[in-house]
């Protein structure tokens, strides 16, 4: 790797990391508005209202920062960083072409799990730091769901880890043949409900829910900061999406021209589930407290429990 | 930079490039935005009413119950990784299947004694 | 010094700095986000020691597991927001003397047994998943069965425990 | 790398431990400074594998139990700690003394 090569590397996975979070914001807009018959965003950048996230962007720029006088000016300041900056780290691990990674590195998987699991740090010191009860109580229930499903969510990977026999993101892929779709199914659901859950996205959103707790941990957040949370919220969705893809839809394998065309499979790939994310919170409501607690550990651990089996005793008969 | 050092110089420099993107952003932040503190804009968010008592909620004992749950459970995931990598290989096959499922069986055990304790469903 | 020690060092540094305040603030959610910093930190130098896969276990259980469980109990017991005065006992005197007694022992200890023992990190693969998957499955099963049934104690442990509903059969209600 | 800086640094992080087990009076606090005791141990079994470059790597494999057991550890002695803020609403260490054996 030369100097530039690194530079380059660097100026991708940001590019990404500030692209399509807001790809995805856009997305959601429009899907939803016309999901709810009617236009959502039209003004801003002329067509269809494009620009309109962009504007959102330099609004909060110049927005007045308001810490409680109540809070922990530090704590609560650094909080957003905390909830945002893993999502930047995972990205550079997620191959989206063959050969195309930022980093190829060996214990891929486990990296992205680890350093996913911090940023559940973010909204527990954004609850307490605000000095707010409904903050606090947002905090502790966003932790409590980010734990329930963390353990799913590790687990589905685990599955495939063992289906592919490696934990590299570009192993994965190689090792990845359609008949796995079948195969790795319940991993595949259980893996991307965990992750809504892990993101607050409805029907999910109990963390954050507005009708009882005004924004959870978010509450006492303006300006910037809040654009940070926002922006960590759209980043998790792109991550999300594209660990789904990586893991179980095959990355950049596509039904022709691999080589070529494997960047556009994995877009292509990335936006679907995309679009699914947005769905579900259209048409869901939300899950009460109790509920979210038994989803995750009486269907989808065990569940979970159960693939783990199936995958082990198909690998060794296999062999 | 390559290798085993040159993957973990690259992360570093992300993240050094990460705390510089977030740095700018709220010193761009801090040049553009107002700064006009009033009492009132300062006092907690309590739905538009006056805030009462201090920021400490009750909250309950059982959401520390199942982020116990988690952890032991996490110990025993972080397990299934290296694992993973091996068990299919020359050497290994039905033997380290079979242990890791008695592994897995005890946990799978505690699930349900947690199941059967009603701590998992909210009473 | 090799560029691998300088930054050995310099993460050192961090840690034991963040480790003096978790054990020095008088504010007691400080002191868990202290205690991040010095995971984290000891975690880069498990890097810088090659064992890849300690490093980042250390990263998912102490910073993603333990410290939350850590903050729970510390918000579920009333943590304040700013400095309380009820955080160290009388004992501090005493407790300095000890530390440093430890410490000087220790140090003197390490530096005179290991003072010229060196060796190279480098791109051994020696903390790779595979390598200590193949280690714990070739040589370590026994320990390693015996974690379960520990976790699975700790686990009814900690249920009991929390559970004031549960232990000798009250009025009928088993 | 000289086997001194990492045995040097967890030696002194073990001290920090020691002093804040021994300071605290917070419960809490106490088990924190348990977490860095473990966390220094754990970096000696580190160092010392990649040291003597062991075939069956006892030094990483033991660190992950530690981790294990450190995980464990610490969750049942804040399960204990709740109970005991239940039932007396405080938890500093050196006020539950009710077993001491000269207590009046």
């Amino acid at each position: 790797m030369t100097f530039l090569e690194i530079l380059l590397r660097l100026a991708l996975v940001v590019a990404a990391f500030l692209l399509l979070p807001l790809l995805v914001g856009q997305l959601e807009h429009k899907a939803m508005a016309h999901m709810q018959a009617r236009l959502g965003p039209m003004h801003a950048g002329g067509f269809h209202g494009w620009a309109q996230l962009i504007a959102d962007g330099v609004k909060f720029v110049q927005k007045e920062h308001v810490v409680p006088a109540q809070a922990d000016r530090t704590v609560f300041s650094l909080a957003p960083a905390i909830a945002l900056l893993p999502y930047l780290v995972i990205l550079v691990v997620i191959p989206v072409g063959p050969g195309l990674v930022a980093l190829d590195l060996d214990i891929g998987l486990f990296f992205v799990l680890a350093v996913m699991s911090v940023s559940v740090l973010g909204s527990v010191m954004a609850g307490w730091s605000s000095g707010n009860k409904y903050a606090l109580l947002g905090g502790l229930r966003s932790a409590a769901q980010l734990m329930a499903y963390e353990l799913p969510l590790v687990l589905a990977a685990s599955s495939v880890a063992m289906a592919a026999g490696t934990l590299s993101l570009s192993g994965i892929v190689e090792a990845w043949s359609p008949w796995w779709l079948a195969w790795q199914a319940p991993a595949l659901l259980i893996f991307f409900v965990a992750g809504l859950a892990e993101l607050h996205r409805p029907p999910f959103d109990m963390p954050v829910a507005d009708s009882e707790i005004v924004l959870g941990p978010y509450t006492e957040y303006t300006g910037l900061r809040f654009a940070l949370f926002l922006l960590a919220e759209y980043a998790g969705i792109v991550v999300l999406c594209a660990l789904t893809t990586v893991l179980f839809l095959g990355g950049w394998r596509g039904p022709f021209g691999d080589e070529a065309l494997g960047p556009i499979w994995f877009l292509i790939k990335l936006f679907v589930l995309a679009f699914v994310v947005i769905w579900l919170r259209v048409s869901n409501p939300r899950l009460r407290a109790d509920q979210l607690q038994k989803l995750a550990w009486q269907v989808l651990v065990p569940l979970s429990l159960g693939q783990l089996a199936l995958t082990g005793v198909v690998k060794v008969a296999m062999v | 930079m390559h290798g085993y050092f040159g993957a973990y110089g690259l992360i570093a420099l992300l993240l050094v490039v990460g705390a510089v993107f977030v740095t700018v952003a709220l010193t761009a932040n801090r040049l553009l935005r107002p700064a006009r503190p009033t009492p009132q804009k300062l006092l907690t968010y309590e739905c538009g009413v006056d805030p009462v008592g201090g920021g400490w909620a009750q909250s309950y004992v059982r959401y520390y119950v199942f982020t116990f749950l988690y952890v032991v459970f996490a110990v025993d995931a972080v397990f299934l990784f290296p694992w993973a990598t091996v068990f299919a290989a020359p050497g290994f096959g039905a033997a380290t299947l079979i242990e890791m499922f008695v592994f897995l069986g005890f946990l799978a055990v505690g699930i349900l004694y947690a199941w059967r304790k009603g701590v998992l469903s909210w009473a | 010094m090799t560029a691998a020690e300088i930054v050995f060092v310099l993460l050192g540094v961090v840690a034991l700095a963040s480790g003096v305040l978790v054990v020095t603030t008088r504010q007691i959610v400080r002191a868990a986000l202290y205690l991040v910093v010095s995971f984290g930190a000891i975690a880069a130098c498990f890097l810088v020691l090659t064992a890849e896969l300690v490093a980042w276990v250390q990263v998912l259980i102490y910073v993603g597991a333990v410290v939350v469980l850590l903050l729970f109990g510390i918000m579920l017991t009333r943590a304040p927001i700013g400095p309380s005065s009820d955080l160290d006992s009388r004992n501090k005197p005493a407790a300095v003397t000890v530390a440093v007694a430890a410490a000087g022992v220790l140090v003197t200890v390490v530096v005179s047994g290991f003072g010229d023992a060196y060796f190279e990190v480098g791109e051994s693969r020696a903390g790779s998943a595979s390598v200590i998957g193949s280690g714990i499955f070739r040589y370590w099963v026994l320990p390693f069965e015996v974690l379960s049934v520990l976790l699975l104690a700790a686990l009814v442990g900690a249920i009991v425990l929390s559970r004031t509903d549960i232990g000798p059969p009250k009025d009928g209600d088993g | 790398m000289h086997v001194v800086y990492p045995a040097v640094l967890a030696a002194l992080l073990f001290a920090i431990g020691v002093y804040g087990v021994l300071a605290r009076r917070n419960a809490i606090l106490v088990l924190m400074s348990v977490e860095l005791m473990l966390n220094a141990v754990n970096l000696n079994l580190v160092a010392f594998d990649v040291w003597l470059a062991d075939r069956l790597g006892s030094g990483q494999i033991l660190g992950l139990f530690v981790i294990v057991i450190a995980a464990a550890e610490v969750g049942l002695g804040l399960a204990i700690v709740l109970q005991v803020f239940r039932n007396r609403a405080t938890i500093a260490v050196d006020s539950l003394d009710e077993l001491a054996e000269d207590k009046q």
